[in-house]
């Protein structure tokens, strides 16, 4: 692993994670072996096409991955305690407070039965105590702060009367409303418009900044990761294959991957060059060296 | 563009019926999805289609290959009118012009092999006499998109996004079409599949001379497939032209807004940053189409041209407010005349509560005394001129401000001018009345976007109407100032300077101002 | 049957892969094994069965089943009141239920099924029409309106038939006129106009193979509804004329002599529901073991 | 919920119940070929024949028929029933509180009976509870709801529960006349709790036999849907919220699982319904259902009629009931 050491003690440190799916005497690993740090206020970029385990990576540091996916080893350490083997309870008392979620998809992530108001109010209820009206309040201060217009009528409407990029402000809000000290943020503009995705960049990165948290920030897309992160790790196969400095990584890539990764991203400034396939070999060899990872550390699965 | 054309699309219209809106008896209302596209494709020629997601971009490749049948306007294939041929008619046409699918899974039917999918057209149109034949043909077509005869045994849920996108390419160019419409073929694959099947479009259109219409919410992969590019925005192509012409100097301020938000791949930790502050929100923006537009001074010149144009974009209703009603006829059932002088506030007071369903303010009604400081009644003459241009607005601003909170936000359009921002000799008061005006715009703006109110600034030059006579050429067409205005409100944005000239001025301004300021000065009407 | 409808002898390997998915579905495997002994039942009863099923015998009345102390030999379910053989009974009634299902069954499938694929594929007029129609007939009550029916056509299998039919089209109509409106949103349908492929034929070969599989689990759950009712038919002694041994009619003789020999009402009823659970498990079996053909 | 809503929904309903009557009219007097065959008995002369004809317009043309039996219909008219010789409208009228009563005590007892299989199925998702729940549900839907209530009955036979009544509404002894057919409400609102203890046993068991298949329908649909719910987004957002599982079981995903609950089980409160013709019938139950029997052996055609025109309109009612629950349950409907 190479780049620069975190600046500080991480706040989140992932080690040597192993995690697979199993299930009808399959067993399909997805992590192996997948390590990385993000230091507190530093913005961690997780990129990956899709079957890196990208996704699975936050959803396992969050306690949620889908129930057929089982981690095998490694630890997650959340301010140095390892949050894989919490029991629900506990894992439910770290939320909140601890950590949040900007989901990929605004559109379902709502619950359409609730308003929203409710839907902002509650988890301040849950974690920080606060009485209903109390509660109400903070929801609309934060809808101010998400540069929600017309807040007071947005805490009274459904999810499905307001657009996406507002659902998506309104997630935004519920994922900061308790201060969390980390943010897993998966794919948070992959599901918007280009205009809209830019302003929801500001937004988080804004709110990053006043409060001070580290963001596990999940995508595909080298232009989004260039933009707003610190710090990348590139992810293939379930496999880190470098880590650094984000001017680093897109500047002067080390592995062979990451080059080809941007190779291939098509840019409207420069017409003439032929985009690059990733090379077919690049990818055999690549899903070689998993292929024998996993020959070599058989007694993780 | 070349000489000859193979597809021409000329005031191409499309609505469907809106199911949400269905009464219980009768059929459901028609929505607009296209406004009078056109557009031309050449032999071999490549045209990208860009817009965000209700542009109507799928809706228009979706008309281009007669999936749905336009209700207004030309669709020349081949010098052929096709736009309103009977799909029996259509049917032998239909091998010249393909479509490629955004989402492959759906596109290719889960029950037939790819083989059987690939040979479908073969058979259809006769171009393979036996089975054999076909089935060489299909061989040969699985090569020609980089993949093995054995994947024409398999089923297509057996296959890979990548692979399933380039069954359905080989599919499309089974027939050897002329033309092909690839709608976001692209748009579900990883990087690394994506830049395989960019080549391979690349690679087919060279080899097939194909003509290609791209359709696609990224520009910059529009950039690397394309020749040119239309911009859509609302059912509507905003801009059209080179794609080199228009990645280098946008014209249109959607153009503008959409290549800013693409982020590059190069590091710029101040990017984010530069996301000014009152962009931070939600955008504001409206569909004009379907809204309810109040137009002072609506009986003449430019009022007059907005009012046109509101009811060819489809307002619902149009309040045509003039000092006096007497003589004014309606073009339309839609517009409603209605009695308003903008100096009388007790009026406007009234006006906002009558009509209480306006979601677009256009404040046009303007005086210019077109004196000099120095005319004896200079002093009567400015006060004249702020009442109407600068009062007058503010008093509707004022007023109607609740009426377009109440209904949603909705936007204020301010005609202004082009001397809001720098004045010319011999009519310095109108100048100042216009100057206040901007001032009191930007005030008006900052005071309601929290109420989700758009607020826009139309500076134009001079106008082809009795009011401009006394400007410097050259004059600008009305119609053309109100549409930019509308574009604008569809496109949220903030201060514009429709036409050549205003829009030259103003990048002057931006660059140097003293030297704008001191030209204006030297100018005096002949 | 179902393998082949689904997937036909030109697809060797999707075949397999269904046939494998059908065989490990623990439901389709025990449904379908329980219809295949009373299919075989029903095929053989002149076989099987020991006795003849309307022979009457005075001397040997209320018999009880073999588990009885008082049980007779060569009667393993015991007799009923006029002493015919229970066993033969149930094994004839076997015949009558299995006809009705499968003939109602088809003929309330292809009615249903033909105006669904209309009706979602062509929409307008012709589906409101047709989708009021449906409406119409879902505010009879079903019971009712087949008993009805049966006793205004006269007694007999054909009247069974036809009512059953004439009622429950709708359950077809309704689900494949749904079904074909989902698959006709799909990508492939256009894509089958954009090479010219006319309307009938891309309802014929398009969009009904994507509807079959759940035509089969219609088809399954429909016999199931069709074995009750034409057991409520004969219970109410409309279906048949009452010495015929239908599973209904010797529920309904076993309720006037439930006092005195409860087993008379017990085994045709365990009968009927060993059949239609047998059926309704084959039906959600085949659900969960076609769905992933169809969708992934 | 919008009125505009509610009363487009009642205008569906006319076009709906004309094309019943339509189908009632086709199905008694066309399809049979001669009505008169089904009404008289053995040994009817010609003479009787003719006057039962004239008696009930049978000598007119068939379009003539149809406009009066229209204007009957429309004046609320449905005849004189044969076998009990008085006005069908006061017999069905008088029976019909009877069968209302008997579904919405059916009905409670599914909604309690489902929704409670379908919680704990949810709940405990993937283990062995939910494979009890589904092995239940389907089992208990195997079986029809007469065949329920032949099991009950043969129940309280061979276990002599002689507690359990399998017959009537009331009984003898308790000397309760109602001044309406709502004995339930009525005992209730008199406090004559013997009454409506009587009431209550004698309306278990058809109650639970017409109860049994809903509850299991009602169970297997609200427990799909409330897992499917829980797939969903909002349930990942939730779990990261840090609610606990019961909470989101009942808070988050049983309120986005009722609307398709509803829609998909609409239907089936119907078939509740139609299935009192046999439960009725079978413990003598007096209610409409039980008198549509006798009515088709009786092979008394305006009763008959009459009765299936009351189904119907019973089965349109339920259908707008539903279709405005669902309305009230989508806040998409709500506020549209």
């Amino acid at each position: 692993m190479t780049g620069a050491p975190p600046r500080d003690r991480p706040i989140l440190s992932v080690r040597d994670l192993h995690l697979a799916i199993a299930g009808r005497g399959r067993h399909t690993p997805i992590l192996r072996g997948a390590s990385l740090d993000i230091a507190p206020s530093e913005v961690h970029g997780l990129v990956g096409e899709s079957g890196a385990g990208k996704t699975m990576i936050g959803k396992a540091v969050l306690g949620i991955q889908p129930s057929p996916a089982r981690i095998s080893g490694g630890s997650v350490l959340f301010e140095g305690r390892d949050v894989t083997h919490l029991s629900e309870r506990e894992r439910r008392a770290l939320m909140g407070r601890g950590m949040g979620l900007i989901p990929q998809d605004p559109m379902t992530s709502l619950n359409p039965a609730h308003r929203i108001g409710a839907q902002i109010a509650d988890v301040l209820r849950l974690h920080l105590g606060m009485d209903r009206p109390a509660a109400g309040a903070r929801a609309l201060e934060l809808l101010n702060e998400v540069h929600v217009r017309a807040p007071e009528r947005v805490l009274r409407q459904y999810p499905h009367e307001i657009s996406g990029g507002m659902r998506q402000r309104v997630l935004i809000a519920i994922a900061f409303a308790c201060r969390p000290r980390l943010i897993v943020a998966d794919e948070p503009t992959t599901a918007l418009d280009v205009t809209v995705q830019r302003q929801v960049l500001a937004l988080i990165k804004r709110m990053q900044a006043q409060e001070g948290a580290s963001i596990l920030f999940v995508t595909h897309d080298l232009g989004v990761v260039a933009k707003i992160c610190d710090r990348v790790t590139v992810l293939h196969g379930g496999r880190v294959l470098e880590t650094g400095e984000t001017r680093r990584i897109v500047e002067a890539p080390e592995h062979d991957y990451t080059r080809a990764l941007i190779a291939a991203t098509p840019r409207h400034d420069r017409p003439g060059d032929l985009l690059r396939p990733v090379p077919e070999a690049l990818t055999a060899r690549l899903n070689a060296e998993a292929l024998a990872y996993d020959a070599a550390h058989g007694s993780h699965g | 563009m070349a000489e000859s054309v193979l597809l021409e699309a000329a005031g191409l219209r499309l609505s469907l019926p809106d199911y949400s809106r269905k009464p219980p008896f009768g059929p459901a209302p028609p929505v607009d999805i296209l406004h009078g596209i056109d557009l031309a494709i050449a032999p071999g020629d490549t045209l990208g289609v860009v817009g965000e997601s209700g542009s109507g971009k799928t809706s228009l490749g979706r008309t281009l290959v007669r999936l749905h049948r336009p209700t207004a306007g030309r669709l020349l294939f081949d010098g052929r009118d096709i736009a309103n041929l009977t799909e029996e008619r259509l049917r032998p046409l239909r091998a010249q012009f393909q479509m490629i699918f955004q989402d492959p899974q759906s596109s290719l039917n889960p029950r037939r092999r790819v083989a059987d999918i690939v040979a479908q057209p073969l058979h259809l149109h006769g171009r393979a006499a036996t089975r054999a034949e076909a089935r060489r043909q299909v061989d040969a077509l699985l090569e020609r998109v980089a993949l093995r005869p054995a994947h024409g045994e398999r089923y297509p849920h057996e296959l890979s996004g990548g692979e399933r996108q380039r069954i359905g390419i080989a599919r499309a160019i089974a027939l050897r079409p002329r033309l092909v419409v690839a709608d976001e073929i692209v748009s579900g694959l990883d990087m690394s599949s994506q830049a395989q099947i960019l080549a391979l479009l690349r690679e087919l259109r060279r080899d097939l001379g194909l003509a290609l219409l791209f359709i696609s919410h990224d520009l910059s992969v529009v950039r690397t497939v394309c020749d040119r590019v239309m911009v859509m925005l609302n059912g509507r192509a905003v801009e059209q032209g080179e794609c080199a012409a228009i990645f280098a100097s946008p014209r249109h301020p959607y153009t503008r807004r959409l290549l800013n938000a693409i982020p590059l791949p190069d590091v710029d930790p101040g990017w984010v940053a530069r996301t000014a502050d009152n962009q931070l929100g939600e955008e504001l923006s409206m569909n004009v189409k379907d809204s309810v537009a109040l137009v002072t001074g609506a009986n003449r010149g430019v009022g007059e041209a907005f009012v046109r144009v509101l009811l060819d974009r489809g307002a619902a209703k149009i309040y045509a407010a003039m000092r006096s009603t007497d003589g004014y006829e309606a073009p339309d059932g839609r517009v409603r005349p209605l009695a308003l002088d903008v100096t009388d506030h007790g009026r406007i007071a009234e006006a906002a509560a009558e009509c209480g369903d306006v979601t677009l303010l256009i404040n046009n009604a303007g005086v210019n005394r077109n004196r000099p400081i120095s005319d004896d009644d200079a002093l009567r003459n400015a006060r004249d001129e702020m009442e109407v241009n600068y009062f007058g607005t503010m008093e509707m601003c004022r007023r109607f401000g609740p009426v377009l909170a109440a209904n949603g936000g909705g936007a204020i359009v301010n005609m202004l001018s082009l001397l809001s921002r720098v004045n010319l000799p011999m009519i310095g008061t109108y100048c100042g009345s216009k100057a206040a005006a901007l001032s009191l715009t930007q005030g008006v703006r900052a005071e309601l976007a929290a109420q989700g109110t758009l607020t826009v600034a139309v500076m134009p030059g001079a106008i082809n109407t009795r009011m401009g006579d006394m400007n410097p050429p050259p004059l600008e067409d009305p119609a053309d100032v109100a549409n930019a205005a509308l574009d604008a409100v569809e496109a949220g944005e903030e201060d514009i300077y429709p036409g050549v000239m205003a829009e030259g001025v103003s990048q002057g301004l931006a660059a140097d101002a003293k030297a704008v300021e001191k030209e204006f000065a030297a100018y005096l009407p002949g | 049957m179902a393998e082949a409808a689904v997937s036909g002898a030109r697809r060797p390997r999707a075949t397999g892969a269904t046939t494998r998915r059908l065989l490990t579905n623990r439901r389709v495997v025990l449904g379908g094994a329980v219809l295949l002994f009373f299919a075989l039942a029903a095929i053989f009863a002149p076989l099987l069965a020991p006795r003849d099923p309307v022979e009457q015998d005075l001397l040997l009345q209320y018999v009880p089943p073999v588990w009885s102390d008082e049980a007779e030999a060569g009667y393993l379910f015991g007799t009923d009141n006029l002493g015919r053989d229970i066993l033969s009974r149930l094994i004839y009634g076997a015949r009558i239920a299995l006809f009705v299902a499968v003939a109602a069954a088809a003929a309330a499938g292809l009615l249903g099924t033909v105006l669904g694929l209309i009706a979602g594929y062509f929409g307008g007029w012709i589906d409101i029409t047709i989708s009021r129609l449906v409406e119409i007939w879902m505010a009879f009550p079903a019971v009712l309106l087949s008993i009805v029916l049966v006793a205004v056509m006269g007694t007999g299998l054909h009247s069974v038939v036809i009512a059953i039919a004439a009622i429950d089209w709708t359950r077809f109509c309704r689900v494949v006129r749904a079904e074909t409106m989902a698959q006709k949103q799909q990508d492939y349908v256009a894509s089958a106009v954009t090479i010219g492929l006319g309307r009938a034929r891309i309802l014929w070969r398009e969009i009904l193979p994507n509807v079959v599989p759940l035509l089969i689990v219609l088809f399954t759950l429909e016999m199931g509804i069709a074995v009750i009712v034409e057991a409520i038919l004969s219970y109410v002694n409309l279906s048949l004329a009452s010495d015929f041994p239908t599973w209904g009619g010797m529920i309904s003789d076993g309720r006037k002599y439930v006092n005195q020999a409860p087993w008379l009402m017990i085994l045709p009823i365990l009968c009927v529901i060993a059949l239609v659970l047998a059926l309704n498990a084959l039906g959600d079996g085949l659900k969960d073991a076609l769905d992933p053909a169809m969708r992934r | 919920m919008s009125w505009t809503f509610l009363f487009r929904r009642l205008l569906l309903a006319v076009p709906t119940l004309f094309g019943v009557a339509v189908v009632v009219f086709v199905l008694l007097r066309v399809v049979p070929g001669d009505p008169i065959a089904m009404l008289i008995g053995p040994g009817a002369t010609d003479a009787d024949i003719a006057e039962l004809r004239r008696l009930y317009g049978l000598d007119e043309s068939i379009a003539v028929q149809f406009l009066y039996y229209l204007r009957d219909l429309a004046a609320g008219d449905f005849g004189t029933s044969i076998s009990m010789r008085q006005d069908v409208m006061e017999l069905v009228l008088g029976r019909l509180p009877v069968t209302i009563e008997l579904c919405l005590v059916a009905m409670a007892m599914a909604i309690a009976l489902g929704g409670t299989m379908a919680l704990a199925g949810a709940y405990w998702r993937g283990r062995a509870g939910e494979a009890t729940v589904d092995g239940a549900a389907g089992f208990i839907l195997a079986i029809p709801d007469f065949l329920w209530a032949l099991l009950f009955i043969l129940f309280v036979v061979v276990f002599a529960l002689d507690g359990l009544p399998i017959s009537g509404r009331i009984g003898h002894d308790v000397g309760f006349r109602g001044a309406t057919g709502f004995l339930l409400i009525e005992s209730l609102a008199r406090l004559r709790f013997d009454a409506f203890g009587s009431v209550l046993l004698h309306t278990v068991l058809p109650a639970a036999a017409l109860a049994l298949p809903l509850a299991a329908i009602v169970a297997r649909v609200l427990k799909t849907s409330i897992n499917e719910a829980m797939t969903q987004d909002y349930i990942l957002m939730a779990r990261v919220k840090g609610f606990s599982r019961a909470r989101i079981v009942c808070r988050e995903a049983l309120r986005n699982a009722l609307v398709p609950t509803v829609t998909l089980t609409g239907v089936q409160f119907t078939f509740l319904v139609g299935g009192t013709v046999l439960v009725e019938k079978i413990f003598s139950y007096p209610g409409i259902g039980n008198m549509a029997i006798d009515a088709v052996i009786n092979r008394d055609l305006p009763l008959i009629q009459g009765l299936v025109l009351t189904f119907a309109v019973l089965f349109i009612a339920i259908n707008l009931l539903v279709d405005m629950s669902y309305a009230l349950l989508n806040p998409r409907m709500r506020h549209g």
